[in-house]
């Protein structure tokens, strides 16, 4: 299986190319094409995940991997390669799966749209590329199709590039994910150079495997990291620009200018991700000589990064009136869950996490879609209300969706999985703080969603035309993906934790006992009452009776201040407007100036020396060259004349001077033959 | 030298001479059908039966019919007043003397070198189609696709002016 | 007995030879032969205009020449004395020489082309080895004295029809070769004594005659049409087609001349169809093996004789095309199926025994028949005549 | 004189005759024929020599003769279609009044 793996994510691209090449009315030609290559990698997926649960379950190496050199530079050569193990195979399945589900909603979703065959084009393409990065077993591999991800994901938010927004938006974020880029770049440089390759699994002699890591501990670099922390970080860095971590979040609320389902796919279930995913990738380079307690300076910094964006995106949360903005915000406030669950628990936590997210969040934007789709592009919570009786099938399945992001006990999968981070982070070696962060994370989750939901459900309808119901094409992945998100967690639960032993590769032993352990009760607790907390809080607030658009929200009634720096997302765009921004600015002024002036001169100097030499030229010739040129021109011109004379049309002339030739040629040939 | 030889060459030549001086141009023709027959007589006195057979059938059969055809297609038929040679004839026919005394020397020149009677080549059909398809395919097939070319280039050539026409 | 029933004409021959001194037999027999061929084919073209008048008239519901003795058997020879004794009108403007010289030249060529023709088991004139070649070498030059004739009686309705003539005869000359050539692909000769003995073997006592198989059938039916046209036969005889110029090319030859042409066409009928038989119909080879007794030439002039019934049936029947409809079915149809027939007979040759290559070939066949068929139908290159009407 | 002379001789007073015709003749089909008369003339000398040539087994002139013959045909067949074309421009085979090409 391992070896036909590389079709996954080639069926998607080639299908991308076919439709670039189709007409633009071929509408059902491209949708055909995109789903059928998509459900095909689909089938694979699964063909390729089966095996490896049943290898791990008979207890058999659970890691394959196929490896080419690309190309050789001397002695050194540079390997491509794709693995299938639990992570891979895992990630495989949810990410065409959710793609697929996420196509099928999109031919209803843009049926209107006149570009629909360029949409699929760009969807597949995305596909495709991610899927490659899912598989890749080299860094430069995973960097290709990172980058084609990260072009893919440009396109469709400037899907609508009429809108100066849209455009906007789209520049914003290629540009910002450009910054986390360069520092993967280095790592990976760093790595290569320093181990020679860039494949991560060689059976033995891979960059992550125990001869590297061990060469790369020897090594150390800046303020106590060891070589191995320090690529760790940079790598970390990449994966902060994709999945917007605190720094480099900025561009993820603004890519909700791009169509629903574009948001849904790229910056809620897949590519968010993949920078959670990419560091659990490279987690044995960070987990790189473990001090006691089994955590790292590396993975301290994730930790970090992680609690403080999970925290700081919920709290922009709560004051967003943009039904997309306020899903953007939980995403990224949810990958700070992932990456802390990694930094604190290891991969199993934070992928765990980022698979049921996966499906919840990719359900709530698809609901949001049907939303905005029901209520023809109206996009501003408070001018919505009253829906659960216009589209009640979205409004079951969209708060099916809020209760699991929101955790709500037992029942939903968000609730098992952020259980599983919190644990991690009570019994985090380092701090209690992130633990505290993260409970608060919880509650403020809780709110802004149950805000989100009595703006747009509860109340009556504050619309202009009223809102319908989407047809089945999209309410349908809507209902698949609500089992999913209420499903899913069984697969994780401390009772049976098979999915985290699935990741570990440990043996799966199933007990109820542990419920019974004191520590699990109080923490389960503990999330109970935030998340009720956080439901109540939001319903008391909200529930009875939702604010008209023009009069202010009921928070901003309370204390204006704060929410005003909320709305205006603690002016982190602003700050970078002052400085970083304003120092491009500068700075291309400076380049500007320089142009004009120095080096302009200096080409405005070359230049008229030349034009004197030129001159000099002139004159020369006119004088000089010339004249001998015209004399000869006039005495070729007289003998050309001479020599048209014989040329007088007839034919039969040039025939007879044919002949004189026969004669002469047959006379020589005779002459030469007698001597 | 039998007489055959001297009959069948006296046909030609007059049947040259004829096409070429004759007045009347569709005569000039028919006297060339002639001088193309006794050419094809000299092929079958020449033992080459087959290449007598495709003289007959391409130029008597295609090409004489062809040349009538544009003759009356011109109306060349009827003479010129300002005679049928051009201005400057005498200088052509000394030209044309002159190549005819060249070669009849080089020939006279050259007679003791040139092989006596030798014996009868069989060559039947059989031979030369086995010839054409094996030694000379290539030949064959360009020359067919010459054929082809020439063909179509007449048929333009000669409708092209008609089409611009309507 | 039944061999020298068989070889009759042969044993005479040899025994007038036999007559002669040794140095004159070779060029003795050459004559005979001729003197025969040119004694034969008159009386039997006597025979057929009168065959063919009274066809004509049954089918026409008529009696026909029943004055000049029994029957009207004598017709031609009162015919003949007629156009013996008539005045010999040539037109004052006309070109005298090649006037006088196109009757001769058709018929010579025309009677060229019966030396090659096997009538019977070892009667053939000269056994060529590339007898089909030298056939329609000589039948390709009577196109030429037809022009001649045409051109040379400065008449426009002669002129016309001359060039009417040779545009059809030209043009259906490519079919008819074509045709013969799919014959001469099987039997792997060119010489007319070899084709037939090629087709001179029975299974069952059913003779291996060409027309028995898918291409040898299409390619019969091809040449037929073909040389209908050559040989200036109705439904193809623009060329003197009464109605709209007088009588075409021999509009003004009269007397012997006139007869001279008509004495042609028929032979050029008799010699063509002859081929026919010797290409396609087994020559002389009988059509069934216990009929072997009967002489071989028999068999031969009843099958040429056949195909002439054929050709007066078809005069009976069929109304005359127009000159467009004939140049579009040459081209358009005719051509492309003997094209497609060679490819078929190619498919024959390398397919082997076996009952895969009649279905195969017959197959291909049918099917481009059909297609060219519909195509040319709703093209309206031919088919049924559209009229139209002068406004 | 042996045989092969005298084809030869022929051949050669067959090409000027032709030769003659092309230089002299005004109508440009007249020269065609010329050129004709040139290239059989050529014909026979190729099956002269095939004929009383060392190897005549080896058919090489006879092959070269035919290939002509066909040659031969194509260039008549164009260079009749081109003396139509040149009549509907000018109305004229005359080649004296064809001196439009004059340099």
């Amino acid at each position: 299986m391992a070896h036909i793996l590389w079709l996954v994510p080639a069926l998607p691209i080639v299908a991308a190319g076919v439709i670039a090449l189709l007409k633009q009315p071929r509408r059902k030609t491209a949708a055909a094409l995109a789903i059928g290559s998509l459900s095909l990698s689909l089938l694979l997926s699964l063909a390729a995940f089966v095996p490896v649960v049943l290898t791990w379950a008979y207890g058999r190496g659970i890691r394959s991997t196929t490896n080419f050199t690309w190309f050789q530079v001397g002695a050194a050569h540079v390997d491509l390669g794709w693995v299938l193990d639990p992570l891979s195979a895992i990630m495989l399945v949810m990410v065409s799966f959710v793609g697929l589900l996420i196509f099928i909603y999109s031919t209803g979703y843009m049926a209107g749209d006149e570009n629909f065959t360029r949409f699929f084009c760009f969807m597949s393409l995305f596909a495709g590329a991610m899927l490659g990065v899912v598989i890749a077993n080299s860094l430069l591999l995973l960097f290709m199709c990172w980058e084609l991800v990260g072009l893919t994901s440009y396109l469709l938010i400037g899907f609508w590039y009429q809108k100066p927004s849209a455009s906007a938006a789209a520049k914003k974020a290629f540009i910002t994910t450009r910054v986390g880029d360069i520092f993967f770049l280095l790592g990976m440089v760093w790595l290569f150079s320093q181990t020679g390759t860039l494949l991560l699994y060689n059976n033995g002699t891979g960059s992550l495997e125990a001869g590297a890591l061990a060469g790369l501990l020897a090594q150390p670099a800046a303020l106590g990291l060891s070589a191995a922390g320090a690529i760790g970080l940079l790598i970390f860095a990449g994966a902060a620009g994709k999945s917007g971590q605190f720094p480099l979040h900025v561009w993820l609320p603004d890519a909700m200018e791009g169509p629903t389902p574009v948001s849904a796919l790229i910056h809620a279930a897949t590519m968010v991700a993949a920078g959670v995913y990419l560091v659990a990738r490279v987690y044995p380079l960070m987990q790189a000589g473990a001090l006691s307690g089994g955590t790292t300076t590396a993975l301290t910094v994730v930790t970090w990064a992680g609690a403080s964006t999970a925290v700081f995106a919920a709290l922009i949360a709560v004051a967003q009136n943009d039904i997309k903005r306020i899903l953007a915000y939980s995403t990224i406030s949810q990958l700070g869950y992932m990456m802390a669950g990694l930094g604190m628990g290891g991969i199993a936590v934070g992928i765990f996490h980022l698979i049921t997210h996966a499906f919840f969040k990719a359900l709530l934007f698809l609901g949001a879609g049907s939303v905005i789709h029901g209520c023809h592009g109206e996009q501003d919570v408070r001018r919505m209300g009253g829906l659960k009786v216009d589209m009640p099938l979205t409004f079951i399945t969209y708060s099916i969706g809020m209760l699991a992001l929101c955790g709500f006990p037992l029942l939903f999968s968000g609730f098992w999985s952020k259980d599983g981070i919190l644990e991690a982070a009570r019994h985090w070696s380092i701090a209690r703080t992130p633990f505290y962060m993260l409970l608060f994370g919880a509650l403020l989750t809780a709110f802004y969603m149950t805000r989100q939901i009595c703006y747009v459900f509860f109340g009556y309808w504050r619309g202009g035309k009223p809102a319908h119901e989407s047809p089945a094409v999209m309410t349908l992945p809507l209902v698949i993906l609500a089992l999913f998100a209420m499903g899913l967690g069984v697969i994780g639960t401390p009772a049976w934790p098979w999915f985290q032993a699935f990741l570990d590769g440990r043996a799966l032993v199933f007990n109820l006992h542990v419920f019974t352990r004191p520590a699990l009760i109080l923490l389960m607790g503990a999330s109970t009452i935030v998340v009720f907390l956080g439901l109540g809080l939001g319903w008391r607030l909200y529930g009875g009776q939702a604010p008209r658009p023009e009069e202010p929200d009921v928070l901003e009634r309370a204390l204006p201040a704060p929410w005003g720096w909320l709305r205006d997302k603690l002016y982190v765009d602003e700050l970078y407007a002052v400085t970083v921004i304003a120092f491009y600015g500068w700075w291309a002024r400076v380049a500007d100036w320089l142009d004009r002036r120095v080096w302009g001169g200096a080409v405005a100097v070359v230049a008229w020396a030349f034009g004197l030499w030129a001159q000099l030229n002139r004159f020369l010739d006119n004088s000089v060259v010339d004249g001998s040129f015209d004399k000869g021109c006039e005495e070729l011109g007289v003998g050309g004349g001479l020599l048209a004379r014989a040329q007088n049309g007839r034919v039969q002339t040039y025939l007879r001077i044919l002949a004189l030739g026969v004669i002469a040629l047959v006379v020589v040939l005779i002459w030469s033959s007698r001597i | 030298m039998s007489i055959a030889f001297y009959l069948i060459a006296a046909l030609t030549v007059a049947g040259g001479l004829a096409a070429v001086l004759l007045k009347n141009t569709v005569h000039c023709a028919l006297a060339l059908t002639v001088a193309f027959a006794g050419l094809a007589l000299f092929f079958l006195q020449l033992d080459a039966q087959f290449a007598g057979f495709a003289q007959i059938l391409v130029y008597i059969g295609a090409v004489a019919i062809l040349v009538v055809f544009a003759i009356l297609l011109t109306r060349g038929s009827e003479t010129p007043k300002d005679g049928v040679f051009s201005k400057n004839w005498f200088v052509g026919l000394v030209i044309a003397a002159g190549v005819f005394a060249v070669l009849g020397w080089a020939v006279l020149q050259s007679g003791h070198v040139l092989p006596h009677e030798t014996a009868v080549p069989v060559v039947t059909v059989l031979q030369i189609g086995n010839a054409l398809m094996g030694r000379y395919v290539l030949p064959l097939e360009i020359v067919a696709l010459l054929l082809t070319a020439a063909m179509i280039g007449a048929v333009i050539v000669a409708l092209h002016e008609k089409e611009s026409a309507k | 007995m039944i061999y020298t029933m068989d070889q009759i004409f042969v044993l005479l021959q040899h025994w007038l030879m036999g007559m002669l001194p040794a140095a004159l037999q070779p060029i003795a027999g050459i004559l005979l032969g001729v003197a025969a061929i040119v004694c034969l084919f008159p009386a039997l073209f006597a025979l057929t205009t009168v065959f063919e008048r009274k066809g004509l008239a049954r089918i026409q519901n008529r009696i026909g020449p029943n004055r000049v003795g029994p029957l009207g058997i004598l017709q031609p020879v009162a015919d003949g004395i007629k156009s013996l004794t008539k005045e010999d009108i040539v037109p004052l403007s006309a070109d005298a020489a090649v006037h006088f010289l196109a009757p001769l030249v058709l018929v010579v060529a025309v009677f060229m082309g019966f030396a090659v023709l096997p009538m019977g088991r070892n009667m053939v004139l000269v056994d060529m080895d590339a007898g089909l070649l030298f056939f329609f070498a000589m039948g390709a030059s009577t196109e030429l004295a037809v022009f001649m004739a045409g051109w040379s009686s400065r008449n426009k309705y002669s002129l016309l029809g001359a060039m009417r003539a040779v545009a059809q005869m030209i043009s259906y000359e490519v079919p008819l070769l074509m045709s013969s050539v799919a014959v001469v692909m099987i039997a792997g000769s060119l010489s007319l004594t070899k084709i037939v003995e090629a087709q001179n073997h029975y299974t069952w006592g059913l003779p291996h005659w060409y027309i028995f198989t898918p291409w040898g059938l299409a390619g019969f039916l091809m040449y037929a049409i073909a040389t209908t046209a050559e040989t200036n036969r109705s439904p193809f005889d623009l060329p003197e087609g009464e109605s709209e110029l007088v009588a075409g090319y021999h509009t003004e030859y009269s007397g012997f001349k006139f007869a001279l042409f008509f004495l042609g066409e028929y032979l050029a009928m008799f010699s063509i169809s002859g081929l026919g038989t010797t290409l396609f119909l087994g020559g002389w080879s009988a059509p069934f093996s216990f009929l072997g007794w009967v002489p071989s030439w028999f068999w031969f002039f009843s099958k040429m004789m056949l195909s002439i019934f054929v050709f007066i049936w078809m005069r009976g029947t069929l109304p005359r095309l127009r000159q467009d409809q004939l140049m579009n079915f040459a081209w358009k149809f005719v051509l492309p199926l003997t094209l497609v027939n060679l490819m078929v007979t190619v498919l024959w040759r390398f397919l082997g025994e076996g009952w895969q290559r009649w279905v195969f070939c017959s197959a291909i066949l049918v099917l481009a028949y059909a297609a060219m068929g519909l195509a040319g139908m709703r093209r309206g290159h031919f088919g049924p005549r559209r009229y139209r009407y002068a406004e | 004189m042996t045989p092969l002379s005298g084809y030869l001789i022929v051949a050669a007073l067959l090409f000027s005759i032709g030769l003659a015709g092309a230089l002299t003749r005004r109508n440009a089909i007249l020269v065609l024929i010329g050129i004709e008369l040139m290239l059989n003339a050529a014909n026979l000398n190729l099956i002269a020599f095939w004929r009383y040539g060392p190897h005549p087994e080896a058919l090489t002139g006879m092959m070269f003769a035919i290939f002509s013959i066909a040659v031969a045909a194509a260039e008549a067949a164009v260079g009749l279609g081109l003396v139509i074309s040149i009549h509907r421009h000018a109305h004229t085979t005359d080649l004296d009044r064809m001196n439009r090409m004059k340099g």
